[in-house]
């Protein structure tokens, strides 16, 4: 059952490789991304059961696939995000798409064996393995700059994630039998210096992948300079694995050294929330404001995880999947405006409202969700995790509080510039509509509002990790 | 200081000066010639340590084979007196400095380790020198470097094919 | 004869022949400090093997004790017979191309 | 020993093939089917069967570890004749030749991999480096490759004499050439009046840093590699090396915790510094060619990992990595050659002009960053937890991944070339044939990137 | 009951879609019966819900679960009882007077855009209903936020216009300002509670529960919330510029029900407040001074909705006067007075405004009583009833309040008589001004002036009478009547308010109030029915004229600082310093590269030399013990 998140993806990859036409390459590859997402769909709400073999016998690592309320939500989401990209962008041309889109696919997979892994060389590797082929995504159908951005942004995430790997090395070796699974990590018996030390090398990769201030500068060039569609992937879902990672493993394997450090994290997390936003009150390239927008997200994301506080957790465990969707939708709407008046400069747009009213609304609708407006589902979590925020410290989250009003004007700016106004030749110029992504824009957004008004199913699906990790 | 002591001290003072002799002469035949003496007082010395086949095999194999081919290759390549243009000076002088603080880095060990104090080198007397002995543990313990080392000399030999062909 | 003494010259032997080699430009003299150093080397095995000797025979005579030493001298001429031929084609085979053997000219490849 | 025997017999064989037979073809053929005999005579004495049976007198001693790791040697370099044959060819109409000293130099790493006795040790290499001289002269028209001869002739040699006052020194303490039982008892550590014995240790311990290019003796190889034609630079950057890390190994692991932590120290110097070299330097060449030399530098570094201390994950890590590299860099040189000039520039738009040959180049490259899903991922990470094992600092560890991570830096430059550069290779055409050879080495390492254990399960069963 | 509520409130949401996603489809007419008869059915459903609450009591109904985890259930909770049924009256009532006039008021627009202001408005009312409906601080934060939103989306409505886009905007961020004080209160409260029901939270035993440092913190974090929506100083000055909106959206939510979301919600948590001096005081004074603040600027305005707009704001500030005193019940009878007479004044500027053919400026009105009678004839009553003038409503509720404050505070009855002296006085100018003296528009104006139709005259008439009457439901006792408002909120209401003073002392207080009202309204009558009054020469003029140069402060002292700052992070902190940072480790690395590698010069000589003074190096090393190596040695281990 759960190999076949990974099987999926792969054999689909590797079949594109071989089919030159384009459309028929997309075809295949949307069918096999609705056929994940339909498993995806079954496997969160029944039962599913461990998949694990033996891997390598000399290093004691297993091949264990293994799934939680945690998992289910994100390999829910990552299963709904990789479709809804490629439907939206089916339109687009991309030369040897066949590639681009087998390249997606791995991806997927690679976000998929993350979210499964219950054994850490296996996570570390399939963390890798979901870095790779973005990398060759950016830096061929990039911008052009692409190149020297990607790579930039190919060093400094690997290297956070070899600091990671020296993590899993230090745990492994002070492990009963040289384990690597989880539950042997947790019982490593180590000193409480060492506990530090290894709580610090894993807290890197997962803060440059997230990513946190200071270390996040890579982030809006890259998705700035990628291709939409593998920015989608890379802001839907890929930074969700720093914050998976932390609740996967760094709050079970160091509660201690976890709440030692819970303040000057928050700290430093709040202050990037700040100034993500303020940059992005200044921002005119569309596609950097949504990246700022979504640094500032993340940032209060992490920070509610380091409160340490079941109803912050909780609600970050919303907001993993709820942020996920709602950014989704910014950014199709900004490919359509790029694919069709060929300028990310929200300057040139304005109009939108009278040339596509359908789209105008829509981008409405997901800037709504963007400032956590209540009947939203960014609502829900984003409340509870100021919440919990204000339970660690009433200042602090009246300090982070002032990110909701930054939030509103950024957004409001963007919604603004773009829809309203008198009409611009940019926006004269668009074409038909692009229905179907419209029709993916629509989806998202009924997923947007039910799960605001009713988010119990959320909150059900993740109960049982909240209770592991409130056990600790 | 009986005779022994006697020798012993001037041959080393001759394997010494010729050595360096090799390196201050100008003239590389010189400094092969000296080179020749050098091994001529090693294999006094050998003698002194009364291990008569290796005295022979040295005059035999370096003093006579080895530095006659290298004669031979200068006269190929008629290299006169002082074509070689010298380093400059500090050049020489760090290599000088290097390789005396080397020597008195590894005197100094030796000065340091104990296990060797009061331990004499046999002069004269010993069999182990001689050439029964010798053949005898050749060809007994030591048969499979022995076999060994002849593909030494073939590859040697290849090679030199190769490169001498034109 | 205690057996430093020996070590002193051999060492002072193969220090001058490293120091030739880094102080002289021509080719065939380094090689030939290069062979300086190995006999250097073969005289202080000589030297040791008669020092074990001298001990077995402290404790029972007719021993052959240290003989493989001078097996390994007569080993070490061997392989520098070998050396030498395949050194002196290379050097040859340098003089034929480029009319010189000065090892300071040799710095096409750097960096 | 069989091993020796019979490319002893083989080396013979193709000497004379140089004048019996004169087509390529058939001399190459006769290669391949004698370096798979070899390979047969190894497996037959892995199992108890010799070709002849005596004793050896302490002079060789033949574990399985070593026969495993010969097998492992012989399958490489047959890998590497059958990719490179017609290559080879090209710097002589007697290919013949240079089979015959492929043969000897086996027989030399076959020496390292089973030496008893420091006098074997000293033989082996000899036996080794003196084939490799010439082969690096093998151009014999080109002054690059000369100098690089002479340089690498002179070095090396020096080199020999360094090992053998080491020998000597060791011998004057011991009163035997005999290593493997350990000279010194872990609990005497360093004593004072065995200072020479430990000099001694410390010189042979220099001279084998020079044969496996370790800095701060590692100067001879950018040149030496860079000089030499290329074919052969793959043939030296990959076996003669881990042969050499064999024999490294052999000596110093059974001694290293009984040399008290001055030796961790002067390890860590070394591995530390030739990391800093390997690693910085190559980021700034302009030519593959030096940039991989630099490269192989950098990789010697992570294999000293092995040395640190004796552990399982040592021995396997090391058997691993030297397969795992050995298979890459042979890859990377065997496309190297087609290109007509080793400059970055020339691999412009391979992905382009030919796809497949840029993918199998990328598996190598990432492979030698130590990329997952590539085996080189796993070589790493064995001489990580290696070194760890043997209870090095973290300290070290970080500052290896520092490198590993810099070492991105310029074999990714190589992909960029290949694939965001637009441009038209320069090089000559290459046959299918050589491709897929080329993608069969890649598709091994993809294998060693899943299940690294096949390589050294056979070590225990 | 579950039913009815459900009812009232599913009605508006329907009209939303049906409207929202069908505008393309649906002719006007359709539109325009549809959304009206939308909020006429909620309203029918608010009457059962009220009959239902006057004979039963309150009610509470449970549909969901909003959110339920471990530590914390929100429920989605629907309440009606007295106070809540009142403001649906309100809300649904005029809602539906409202939408009756606009659907005659927008006819000019085309039917999608039609149908978009019909959503809007219909979201509107839904979003209203959820914020009185809800039995919990956070459905009412939901409504909350959710009027905010309609409010910017109707203020910008027409959206290809930047400055009235601006206005939204203003108008949206501040009440976000607002919004966070009051989402901090609510997490106090969760913090220190557990919940955020009312029915758990205002009563004696959790009150008990807080210490009085956190009532004062809670209650003024929420006070900052209706700060926000009831456009209190501060947070004043959207809602001048809020009017850019069509008229009826001022009328309703600028004027009837949004902006009196504040006054509802501190009354539903009057017991909180009554138990803070320090919070009443605050709100006492805010409000006062936004009264007085509101009404000097009032005076000086020439745009007939800005100057019905400050009215707006200074009545919202006696209202929190109201509340500050302690007259909670004052308060929100003022609410609904109020809701009917700016409602109808509101209605009227937007009947003059269509007759002028959207000419807003007073001074090119003039003598439209004749033209205009019905509109006329009802901005008169609103007037009246706006100065206080018995016995019309709003003499009532504004006189209940002063009474108040009088017993509270001499100081805030003399400011509040001040306030109401200068509100008799903007309002008959302005009356003066719009209908007395002769037209002073251009000459097609006055060929195209003609009395607004039925759909239009229909609502002002109601609200008219309305504005007339409204006064019953609070007649005083010393006037006989029995104050029946006060009895349907002492449920609601912990501390009824009840009057002390004696009763010669209430009919002085009125006495005066209504002298100073009357005297003031004559002053300006006598002044204005002829002339306008020209650009203000004295200073004090101009500045009460350019309304205190609030705005401009605002803009220089917060809003450029803070864009600069932006500004400051994006150029430099992020492109020098911290980017810089990570780009110049590569610069390092490949420095570094350059200079190491001339280390490599060629020279096999130099090579020799390098490895000599290696293993030298090596030996140091090797044979030391000297400490620091032993200390390198102890840090690595």
């Amino acid at each position: 059952m759960l190999i076949s998140f990974l099987l999926i993806p792969i054999l689909t990859a590797i079949v594109l490789l071989f089919i030159n036409k384009d459309t028929l390459a997309s075809q295949t590859a949307i069918a096999a991304s609705l056929a994940t997402l339909a498993l995806a769909v079954f496997a969160s709400f029944n039962q599913v059961d461990t998949f694990d073999i033996a891997w390598l016998p000399n290093l004691n690592s297993r091949f264990t696939l293994e799934v939680d309320g945690l998992a289910k939500i994100l390999i829910l989401l990552s299963a709904i995000s990789l479709p809804a990209i490629l439907i939206a962008s089916a339109k687009n041309e991309y030369k040897q798409k066949n590639i681009f889109l087998s390249l997606l696919l791995f991806t997927q997979a690679g976000l998929m064996g993350v979210f499964l892994a219950g054994d850490a060389l296996l996570f570390y590797f399939f963390w890798e393995l979901a870095l790779i082929p973005v990398y060759f995504l950016c830096s061929i159908w990039g911008g052009e700059k692409r190149v020297a951005i990607t790579f930039k942004f190919f060093i400094y995430t690997f290297l956070g994630s070899l600091f990671m790997l020296i993590g899993i090395l230090f745990l492994n070796a002070h492990t009963a039998e040289h384990s690597f699974s989880i539950q042997a990590f947790i019982h490593a018996n180590l000193t409480g210096g060492q506990k530090i030390t290894a709580f610090a090398l894993f807290f890197i990769a997962f803060a440059i992948k997230m990513p946190i201030f200071p270390l996040h500068t890579w982030q809006p060039d890259a998705y700035e300079q990628s291709p939409t569609p593998v920015t989608m992937i890379m802001s839907a879902v890929m930074v969700k694995m720093g914050l998976y990672g932390i609740l996967r493993w760094l709050l079970p394997l160091f509660p201690v050294a976890f709440a030692a450090h819970t303040n000057v994290v928050v700290f430093l997390s709040v202050v990037g929330i700040l100034y993500a936003s303020f940059i992005a009150i200044r921002q005119d390239d569309i596609k950097r404001l949504i990246a700022y927008s979504s640094i500032a997200h993340i940032g209060l994301m992490n920070a509610a995880i380091f409160t340490n506080t079941g109803i912050a957790i909780q609600g970050a465990l919303i907001q993993l999947f709820s942020h996920g969707i709602n950014v989704l939708g910014l950014w199709i709407i900004a490919d359509i405006l790029e694919q069709q008046t060929g300028t990310r400069s929200m300057q040139q747009m304005g109009g939108l409202a009278k040339k596509q009213p359908t789209l105008a609304i829509l981008l409405v609708g997901f800037a709504l969700a963007n400032i956590a407006m209540p009947l939203t589902n960014a609502f829900v979590g984003e409340f509870l995790m100021f919440n919990g925020l204000f339970i660690l410290n009433p200042w602090i989250a009246a300090f982070a509080g002032i990110s909701i009003v930054l939030a509103a004007i950024y957004t409001l700016n963007m919604v603004q510039k773009v829809a309203y106004g008198e009409i611009s030749e940019k926006i004269n110029n668009m074409p038909a509509p692009n229905k179907a992504a419209q029709g993916v824009l629509i989806i998202l957004l009924i997923i947007v509002f039910v799960t605001g008004v009713y988010p119990q199913p959320l909150f059900t699906l993740t109960a049982d990790t909240l209770e592991q990790l409130l056990a600790k | 200081m009986n005779t022994l002591e006697i020798l012993f001290y001037a041959l080393s003072a001759l394997a010494i000066i010729s050595a360096v002799m090799v390196l201050v002469s100008k003239n590389p035949i010189h400094s092969v010639l000296w080179l020749i003496l050098v091994f001529f007082a090693i294999s006094g010395h050998y003698i002194l340590l009364n291990a008569q086949f290796l005295a022979i095999v040295n005059i035999i194999v370096y003093a006579g084979a080895i530095m006659v081919l290298f004669l031979f290759v200068m006269m190929l390549m008629n290299v006169k007196k002082d074509k070689e243009p010298q380093k400059q000076l500090w050049v020489k002088l760090t290599g000088v400095i290097a390789g005396g603080s080397f020597l008195t880095l590894l005197i100094a060990l030796v000065k340091q380790n104990t296990s060797f104090q009061g331990r004499d080198v046999l002069l004269k007397e010993g069999s182990i020198g001689l050439i029964h002995p010798l053949g005898q543990a050749l060809f007994t313990d030591y048969v499979v470097p022995f076999e060994i080392s002849s593909v030494l000399f073939l590859s040697a030999m290849v090679g030199a094919v190769i490169i001498g062909k034109k | 004869m205690p057996i430093e003494y020996y070590i002193f010259l051999c060492l002072t032997l193969f220090s001058i022949g490293v120091i030739g080699v880094l102080t002289r430009r021509n080719a065939i003299i380094v090689f030939m400090c290069i062979e300086l150093m190995l006999n250097a080397v073969n005289m202080l095995l000589v030297a040791f093997s008669k020092m074990n000797y001298a001990t077995a025979q402290a404790i029972t005579p007719t021993t052959t004790a240290g003989i493989d030493a001078q097996i390994f001298v007569f080993f070490i001429m061997v392989v520098a017979a070998a050396e030498v031929s395949i050194g002196l084609a290379i050097i040859v085979m340098i003089y034929r191309n480029t009319h010189s053997i000065d090892i300071n000219f040799l710095n096409r490849l750097k960096n | 020993m069989n091993a020796i025997i019979v490319s002893t017999i083989l080396g013979v064989i193709m000497m004379f093939c140089s004048w019996g037979i004169k087509t390529q073809k058939t001399q190459h053929t006769i290669a391949l089917v004698g370096l798979f005999v070899l390979i047969l005579s190894n497996l037959a004495q892995l199992n108890g069967w010799y070709v002849i049976d005596f004793d050896t007198k302490g002079m060789l001693a033949f574990t399985r570890f070593g026969l495993y790791v010969n097998t492992l040697f012989f399958l490489i370099t047959f890998i590497y004749i059958w990719l490179n044959g017609e290559e080879i060819a090209k710097f002589d109409n007697q290919a013949a030749d240079f089979y015959a000293l492929f043969f000897f130099i086996l027989c030399g790493a076959s020496i390292l991999t089973s030496f008893d006795n420091l006098l074997m040790l000293f033989i082996g290499i000899e036996i080794l480096s003196i084939p490799l001289y010439i082969l690096t002269g093998a151009d014999k028209k080109n002054l690059f490759s000369n100098e690089a001869a002479l340089k690498y002739f002179l070095m090396g040699s020096f080199s020999t004499g360094i090992l053998l006052l080491g020998i000597t020194f060791i011998y004057g303490a011991t009163g035997s050439f005999h290593l493997l039982e350990p000279v010194l008892k872990p609990e005497t550590g360093l004593p004072k009046e065995q200072m020479i014995l430990s000099a001694g240790l410390l010189l042979v311990f220099a001279a084998m840093n020079f044969k496996v290019s370790a800095a701060p003796f590692h100067f001879w190889t950018p040149d030496v590699y860079d000089g030499a034609p290329t074919v052969f630079t793959s043939f030296m950057a990959t076996i003669v090396k881990a042969a050499g890390f064999i024999a490294f190994i052999t000596i110093f692991n059974s001694q290293s915790k009984a040399l008290g932590y001055t030796w961790e120290l002067v390890l860590s110097f070394v591995i530390v510094s030739t990391l800093l070299v390997g690693n910085i330097v190559a980021v700034f060449q302009r030519s593959v060619k030096r940039m991989l030399a630099y490269s192989s530098i950098a990789q010697a570094g992570f294999m000293l990992f092995a040395l640190y201390g004796k552990s399982s994950f040592a021995q396997e890590g090391i058997v691993l990595y030297a397969v795992v590299y050995s298979l890459a860099t042979i890859g990377v040189f065997g496309v190297l050659i087609k290109m007509k000039e080793n400059s970055f520039e020339a691999f412009n738009g391979l992905a382009k002009a030919n796809p497949l040959l840029a993918f199998v180049t990328t598996i190598f490259l990432f492979s030698l960053a130590g990329i997952p899903l590539t085996g080189g991922f796993f070589a790493k990470y064995y001489m990580l937890n290696a070194l760890y094992a043997a209870g090095a600092g973290l300290w070290l560890i970080i500052i290896a991944i520092l490198f590993a991570a810099v070492s991105v830096f310029y074999y990714f430059k190589l992909v960029q070339a290949m694939y965001f550069v637009t441009g038209e290779p320069t090089m000559h055409e290459v046959p299918k044939k050589y491709t897929y050879a080329l993608l069969l080495i890649a598709i091994l390492l993809l294998i060693l990137g899943v299940f690294p254990s096949v390589v050294f399960n056979y070590l225990y069963f | 009951m579950k039913v009815i509520i459900g009812f009232i409130i599913l009605w508006p949401l329907a009209g939303f879609l049906f409207n929202g996603l069908g505008r393309n489809y649906w002719s006007k007419k359709v539109i325009a019966y549809k959304a009206t008869g939308y909020i006429v059915a909620s309203f029918i459903a608010s009457i059962f819900a009220f009959l239902h609450v006057q004979t039963y009591g309150a009610v509470t109904v449970h549909y969901f679960d909003f959110i339920h985890t471990a530590s914390l259930t929100i429920p989605f909770d629907f309440k009606v009882d007295a106070l809540s049924s009142l403001f649906l009256l309100v809300i649904t009532g005029v809602g539906s007077l409202i939408h009756l006039y606009s659907t005659a008021y927008m006819q000019e627009e085309s039917a999608p855009h039609y149908a978009r202001y019909f959503a809007y408005l219909n979201l509107f009312i839904f979003s209203m209903l959820l914020l009185v409906l809800g039995d919990n601080y956070i459905i009412m934060f939901m409504g909350w936020e959710g009027v905010g939103l309609c409010s910017y989306l109707l203020i910008g409505y027409w959206f290809s216009n930047g400055n009235y886009n601006y206005a939204a905007k203003k108008a949206f961020i501040m009440n976000r300002i607002g919004d966070l004080g009051f989402l901090l209160a609510i997490f106090w409260l969760i913090a220190k509670l557990g919940t955020v029901s009312y029915s758990e939270i205002l009563t004696a035993e959790s009150i008990a529960k807080l210490s009085s440092a956190d009532i004062t913190g809670i209650t003024l974090l929420l006070f900052v919330g209706a700060m926000g929506k009831s456009a209190q100083i501060p947070l004043f000055t959207w809602l001048p510029d809020a009017m850019a909106g069509p008229t009826p959206v001022s009328a309703l939510i600028h004027a009837a029900t949004m902006v009196t979301a504040g006054i509802y919600m501190i009354t539903r948590s009057n017991i909180l407040f009554s138990h803070s001096e320090i919070t009443q005081n605050i709100v006492a004074i805010i409000g006062i001074s936004t009264a007085l603040l509101a009404a000097t600027i009032a005076i000086k305005q020439n745009d007939i909705k800005k100057v019905l707009a400050y009215s707006t704001v200074s009545q919202l500030g006696y209202m929190f006067l109201g509340l500050g005193v302690g007259a909670y019940s004052g308060a929100v009878f003022h609410v609904i007075t109020h809701a009917f007479f700016k409602a109808l004044l509101f209605l009227g500027a937007g009947s003059v405004i269509h007759a002028m053919h959207h000419e807003q400026d007073i001074r090119k009105m003039g003598g439209l009583q004749s033209k205009l009678p019905i509109t006329h004839i009802t901005f008169l009553i609103g007037c009246i009833a706006i100065a206080g003038v018995p016995p019309f409503s709003g003499f009532f509720s504004k006189d209940e309040i002063l009474a108040a404050a009088f017993e509270k505070n001499k100081i805030y009855w003399v400011l509040g008589l001040i306030g109401s002296a200068m509100t008799a006085f903007y309002m008959f100018r302005l009356y003066a001004t719009t209908f007395l003296g002769k037209f002073r528009g251009s000459n097609e104006q006055e060929a195209h002036l003609h009395e607004s139709p039925l759909a239009m005259t229909l609502p002002l008439i109601v609200l008219a009478i309305l504005s007339a009457v409204g006064g019953a439901i609070g007649i005083p006792h010393i006037m006989g009547g029995h104050h029946w408002l006060t009895g349907q909120l002492s449920s609601i209401v912990s501390t009824p308010h009840e009057t002390s003073l004696g009763v010669s002392t209430e009919w002085i207080l009125m006495g005066v109030s209504v002298a100073i009202a009357a005297t003031s309204l004559l002053i300006a009558l006598s002044r204005y029915s002829k002339q306008t009054d020209e650009e203000p020469s004295s200073a004090i003029g101009k500045f009460f004229y350019h309304k205190w140069y609030i705005d401009e402060l605002y803009q220089k002292a917060i809003i450029e600082p803070l864009n600069n700052f932006a500004l400051f992070l994006k150029e430099f902190i992020e492109k020098k310093v911290i980017d810089g940072a990570v780009n110049g480790t590569g610069k390092l690395v490949q420095f570094s590269a350059r200079k190491v590698r001339l280390i490599q010069n060629g020279q096999a000589g130099y090579y020799i030399l390098f490895m000599v003074l290696g293993i030298i190096t090596l030996f140091l090393f090797w044979f030391n013990d000297i400490s620091i190596l032993r200390f390198i040695y102890t840090l690595t281990h």
